[in-house]
């Protein structure tokens, strides 16, 4: 604690330039030893993940509000959405958390291929799945179900025009009770819109990691950048598994 | 959250949680529990079980999110405090959620 | 060393005027003012006492007199005390305010019941004998009134610091609030929830008359038809006879005496008839079907202004029989009785004078 | 009046030469650093900058309600001036303020680290800070907003045609720079801390933050996404709040409230934590009841998240909501007064000085008291129906925001000047400062307690001509005030260059901090300290002293 003794310099950039004992490169200066750096950036990776798990909180608390008040037109609007996509997108995302999740092992056993091909798989799968969502999306802006000026009720009011409806055998709902469905899709599009989004997110820091990853990188044992982008293609994962019932499955019985 | 304050340093700390490495084979496992936990949902939601449907739904989606948690995110094999952020996050997304319904649950109270 | 004229008149004219509450107008403001007293008093035996211990220990332990302080770690008996003695003050204010709390959001029954529409930016007031005010508010002493609060658009806030009440008038939705004046005068009120360019013109007067002066003023300012009575033809016009007309074979329920009593909806739940829940079974029939009648009613949400809604909850309040539904769905007659003050709005044209249709 | 300040021989006293603000040189050393020290001084230029524009604002409000008439201004534009003034201070100046001044550069040091966890992301803060602002500033250019801070639905979402989108936006980018400070001490203050560094070591000042932090990392988020749907609502109508499509406007103030609650206390805590440095230091004694102080930081912190619907309490949420958040509030009320009280006898048998620094610790306390005294009067349901949305609110948060935190933020500043700069401050002039403030502080905001009890509601830009004095009062209050805070701006300028040295523990205070040069190296520490003394433990101090003495001897 001596002020004016000049031992070891440091740059800002966080490399060792004069330390004796042996670091690896990437240990930043701060750090006392990898371990530290490594249980450091997942503990800073899971207080991230608390503030998105706020962030979804508003939305599940308006949706189980209205769904409290408004429940017929949850209900006929839940039949509007497709079991087998939401399925099918169920099935892609959870094997994506799976190859993910090997693709983590790989890079901790430091298995090059295994790393590259799982991170593929990953990429096409995430890929797989916003694909599918567009195909929802593209018929919700087909039949007018994006909220806004050109919702339209049609689907709700007279079921039989409308092929989901009637097969779902809907009875008609009050123009009033119709309106609310307005509020089933704001929700359905604010929830998988934003999860959307974090997968957009996620598929970008995926190509990323799988450019780097082709060409070598993380063999090094430097992983922390994988295991924390793993815990978050979980954690959006973990969303959908609560999305996929709440708006697609426990509201189809009336 | 009394344990967070435990007088433990921190550069010792991390030590006795070696860093565990989970094999394909749980992987393998967890995965097929959440195809299981998936199918019995879908399936589920066939079924009539009026209030209950919802509730199942919400229980199965709760067994697959804490499986993958426990085991794709490690969480099973990592430290207290990691285990105690994850509780803390799930408490305030409770008083969240909870909270915010109690209003809107006691509004019509005296109303019947 | 001249004190600006100015700035002396307005001294003088404070001193003169000086209070730090307002006028107590209301049987609960004396209420309000004994807790607000209360914790005044106590807030400032707080102050003192932390104030007082501040500047002690300032004199006492100065450097000067103090060279080495003394490195004490701390008392549990102290903090104890400083944790105790607070929450039980505090938890006597809680229970002190949560029954005035109570007391002024729960409207006694016998209230008389004045509706208060807010929109940028007035007040508009709708007395049941049919009496419109913009921006003012004539009550009478001595009897409670209850006060039912919508918007038309967003938040706005009724507040009579003289009464010490306030409540926020929320867009689709209503709220009460009641008080009973004790002395005549005028009285400020104003909008308290910031609602946009004119909030500071949102403002108008309570005027709080003797029940003699109240009587001459509710004659004097009638519009000639009560909120029933324009209840009622909008009932007509809208054609809302045709199904509630308590006839054995009518497709909607009697709504003879529906309020205050207690339905039981097709989905089972029961509810308690209020007005709150007449107007949202106007805009949202769907979710307020009696039990064992047909999910057919429309909504008349975007056909009936606030206005216009409040004259069919008045009307259905006040429905004892079905005598004159009848009557006008037989002769499509309206009103007999009433035609000399409302000249050509009478037979044949029954919608002609129901104010509250919504424009299109 | 004695003193404890004991700087180095002035004749021969140099700011050593090397220290971080030395290390490297040029714009881009700055614009690109990881160095917690340097951004904290990034931050506290730029949240300088929003005060003094947040302050401008304020005392255009003073100045058009010198007069009941709106004659200044008009009304939109006035309601546009306290909307943005709003914003400013809450979003640009008080979230921010001691976290990402004073704790970036004091937590690392506090605690024996060489930098916060993650130094990239801090920086990256400081950058999202700065969109957020500069978004701010150009939604205030073109044509500001006029929502009030809280945006109010449906009065944002439809009723309003000015800024939101932008406005909303500005916040949500400031609101991920405030998760990310945040999130970057808790893991700095869990994963960072020295050898021997145990809890109960750590200075009041790092659990405050600590606190804090939580805080800003869970409720934060929601107010992200309530501003997220407002902003969809508004751009293509989307249905979750608008009454007329079956949305609950209610709904938008739980989500609001359930943020911007807790953010007052994101606001205090950081501020009571300064306190307890100061005091500790001005008194040489340690806290008293340290524990008591530190778990009552928590507490708050806990708590903070029970009580939002206390803002909501004439809004029509059920009564019974309002007996339990009424209840929880009355809970949260009781550990400030347990650290009022606890600073207060740590007075007691102390060896007291009255730096700058401890004038203004002196004036937090007072005005604290106040305003957390006044805010029971506002968590108790029965009266806050006649106190809310009146000036007593306004009142209520200004002596706990201005006259708490901000006077917090200036002891703060003071205290840790010697420390950032090397060089001290003038005494004289800023004791002068600091009593200037105190009195401006109180002439300003006592007259609206007033106001707010005869019942004159907050944001009108006229008002009825008896609450005029009262008005007038506290204008000319607001103009001493404005004094009192540009004092220290232009001698701490100046003491940059003509200060006198201060040498390495000017306070003789017992942080790690003050163990170190001033100002301290690029990584603080040379070798990384371990920890053996107490906390505030001056004993220790002495003896190291004497060893020194012995040593040099």
């Amino acid at each position: 604690m001596d002020s004016h003794s000049i031992a070891t310099t440091v740059d800002a950039h966080g490399h060792d330039v004069a330390h004796e004992h042996e670091h690896p490169a990437y240990l930043r200066h701060h750090f006392v030893s990898y371990e530290q750096q490594t249980e450091t950036a997942s503990f800073g990776m899971w207080l991230f993940l608390l503030t998105e798990i706020m962030f979804f909180g508003g939305l599940f608390t308006a949706y189980m509000i209205y769904r409290n008040w408004y429940f017929p037109a949850f209900v006929a609007g839940s039949h509007q959405l497709s079991i087998f996509l939401g399925s099918l997108n169920t099935l892609v995302l959870i094997s994506s958390s799976f190859t993910m999740a090997m693709g983590v092992w790989c890079a901790e056993t430091k298995r090059h291929k295994g790393l590259v091909w799982a991170l593929i798989a990953t990429l096409i799968l995430g890929i797989g799945f916003l694909g599918i969502k567009s195909v929802e999306y593209h018929e919700k802006w087909e039949k007018h179900h994006i909220p806004g000026d050109t919702f339209s009720v049609q689907s709700f009011v007279n079921p039989d025009s409308d092929a989901e409806a009637k097969a779902a055998h809907d009875k008609p709902l009050g123009l009033d009770m119709a309106r609310k469905t307005e509020v089933y899709f704001s929700l359905y599009f604010a929830m998988t819109g934003m999860h959307a989004l974090h997968m957009i997110i996620g598929i970008a820091l995926l190509c990323g990691m799988l450019f780097k990853a082709v060409r070598g990188g993380y063999m090094d044992g430097n992983i922390a950048f994988v295991e924390n982008f793993g815990l978050y293609w979980h954690f959006v994962d973990i969303v959908w598994i609560f999305l996929f019932p709440l708006l697609y499955l426990i509201s189809r019985h009336q | 959250m009394s344990e967070e304050f435990e007088n433990h340093d921190p550069n010792s700390g991390h030590t006795e949680s070696e860093h565990h490495i989970v094999g394909p084979a749980t992987y393998a496992i967890i995965f097929a529990a959440l195809l299981v936990g998936t199918a019995l949902t879908i399936g589920a939601s066939y079924l009539e079980m009026g209030a209950w449907n919802p509730v199942v739904a919400i229980a199965i989606a709760c067994i697959k999110a804490t499986l993958v948690v426990l085991f794709f995110m490690h969480i099973k094999y990592s430290s207290k405090l990691m285990k105690l952020t994850v509780g803390a996050g799930l408490f305030t997304f409770l008083i969240l959620v909870g909270m915010s319904l109690s209003d809107y649950i006691s509004r019509a109270w005296g109303q019947w | 060393m001249g004190l600006s004229p100015v700035l002396w008149q307005f001294l003088v004219k404070w001193m003169v005027n000086f209070a730090i509450i307002p006028p107590e107008a209301s049987k609960i403001a004396s209420q309000v003012d004994a807790l607000l007293v209360f914790m005044t008093l106590v807030s400032l035996v707080g102050l003192v006492l932390v104030g007082l211990l501040v500047t002690a220990f300032s004199i006492l332990y100065r450097r000067d007199r103090n060279p080495v302080a003394t490195q004490i770690e701390g008392s549990t008996l102290l903090e104890a005390t400083w944790t105790i003695i607070p929450l039980g003050l505090f938890l006597v204010m809680f229970v002190w305010g949560s029954v005035l709390y109570f007391r002024i959001y729960t409207p006694p029954p016998n209230a008389m019941n004045i509706y208060v529409v807010g929109k940028q930016w007035m007040w508009k007031a709708e007395h049941p004998g049919g009496q419109h005010e913009i921006n003012s508010l004539h009550i009478p002493i001595g009897k409670p009134i209850q006060l039912t609060l919508i918007s038309q658009d967003v938040f706005h806030s009724f507040s009579i610091p003289a009464f010490r009440v306030k409540r926020e008038a929320i867009p689709g939705r209503y709220t009460t609030v009641w008080f009973e004046a004790t002395t005549p005068g005028t009285y400020h009120l104003f909008c308290t929830q910031y609602c946009g360019t004119q909030h500071s013109g949102m403002i108008g007067d309570i005027v709080v008359l003797t029940p003699e002066n109240y009587k001459k003023w509710l004659d004097s300012s009638t519009s000639g038809v009560s909120l029933a009575q324009n209840g009622e033809r909008l009932f007509a016009s809208l054609s809302c006879n045709a199904c509630h007309n308590g006839q054995p074979d009518s497709r909607g329920p009697s709504l003879a005496n529906v309020y205050g009593s207690r339905l039981t909806l097709a989905s089972g739940s029961p509810v308690l008839v209020d007005e709150a829940y007449l107007r949202q079974a106007i805009l949202n029939p769907s979710a307020h079907i009696t039990q064992g009648y047909a999910p057919i009613m429309p909504t008349y949400q975007g056909q009936v202004s606030e206005e216009g809604l409040i004259s069919l909850v008045e009307y259905i309040k006040n429905l004892s029989s079905n005598y004159r539904v009848q009557q006008t769905l037989n002769t499509t007659e309206l009103l007999p009785e009433q035609p000399d003050k409302v000249p050509g709005k009478t037979n044949g044209a029954p919608s002609a004078g129901a104010q509250g249709v919504a424009k299109p | 009046m004695s003193t404890i300040v004991i700087l180095p021989d002035q004749a021969t006293a140099r700011v050593p030469k090397r220290n971080y603000l030395t290390n490297e040189n040029g714009i881009l050393s700055w614009l690109l650093t990881g160095d917690h020290k340097r951004i904290a001084i990034l931050y506290l230029i730029s949240i300088t900058f929003f005060f003094f524009i947040g302050g401008a604002l304020a005392g255009l409000i003073r100045l058009e309600l010198l007069t009941p008439q709106s004659d200044l201004m008009a009304s939109d534009t006035y309601n546009k001036i306290f909307t943005m003034h709003g914003v400013v201070m809450v979003f640009l100046f008080l979230v921010p303020s001691v976290p990402a001044t004073l704790g970036n550069f004091l937590i690392p040091i506090m605690i024996g680290a060489k930098d916060l966890a993650f130094p990239k992301i801090n920086l990256l803060s400081w950058y999202l800070y700065l969109v957020g602002g500069a978004m701010t500033l150009g939604a205030m250019i073109t044509g500001g907003v006029d929502t009030g801070w809280t945006f109010t639905t449906p009065m944002s979402t439809h009723f309003s045609n000015t800024n939101v989108i932008t406005t909303g936006l500005a916040i949500f980018v400031a609101g991920f720079s405030s998760i990310f400070t945040g999130l970057n001490f808790i893991v700095t203050i869990h994963r960072m801390r020295a050898p021997g560094m145990t809890w109960f070591k750590l200075p009041l000042f790092c659990w405050a933050h600590y606190a804090a932090s939580i805080l800003m990392v869970l409720g934060t988020p929601v107010l992200a996404i309530t501003l997220v749907l407002v902003v969809l609502e508004r751009t293509i109508g989307i249905g979750v709040f608008d009454p007329t499509k079956g949305g609950d406007p209610i709904l938008f103030q739980h989500l609001f409230w359930f943020y911007s609650h807790p953010a007052v206390y994101i606001m205090i805590l950081p501020g009571m934590g300064v306190i307890s440095e100061v005091i500790s230091t001005f008194s040489r004694k340690r806290v008293f009841g340290y524990t008591a102080v530190a778990f009552s930081s928590v507490a708050i912190a806990v708590f903070g998240f029970f009580v939002w619907a206390h803002h909501m309490f004439i809004m029509g949420v059920s009564n019974y909501a309002v007996l339990v958040f009424s209840l929880l509030t009355m809970l949260v009320a009781v550990p400030s007064a347990i650290k009022i009280f606890n600073w207060t006898f740590t007075l007691y048998k102390g060896s007291i000085t009255f730096e700058t620094p401890m004038l203004y610790a002196f004036g937090f306390m007072g005005l604290f008291t106040i305003g957390g005294l006044t805010g029971v009067f506002l968590g108790t349901s029965g009266t806050d129906i006649h106190l809310t949305e009146t000036y007593f609110i306004v009142a209520h948060f200004h002596f706990v925001m201005v006259g708490g935190m901000l006077m917090a933020f200036l002891s703060g500043i003071h205290f840790w000047w010697p420390k950032m700069t090397g060089r001290m401050y003038p005494e004289k002039i800023s004791q002068l400062a600091a009593v200037v403030t105190f009195i401006g502080f109180n002439f300003t905001f006592f007259p609206q307690f007033l106001l707010g009890m005869l019942g004159m509601p907050r944001r009108y830009a006229a008002y009825p001509a008896e609450f005029q004095v009262l008005n007038v009062f506290s204008t000319a209050g607001a103009s001493i005030l404005g004094v009192g805070y540009l004092l220290p701006m232009i001698y701490l300028v100046w003491s940059l260059k003509y200060g006198a040295v201060a040498g390495a523990n000017p306070w003789q205070a017992t942080g790690l901090e003050w163990q170190i040069q001033s100002p301290p190296l690029t990584e603080n520490f040379t070798t990384i300290p371990i920890v053996t003394q107490d906390v505030y433990d001056y004993e220790w101090l002495e003896r190291q002293k004497e060893h020194e003495v012995t040593h040099v001897g």
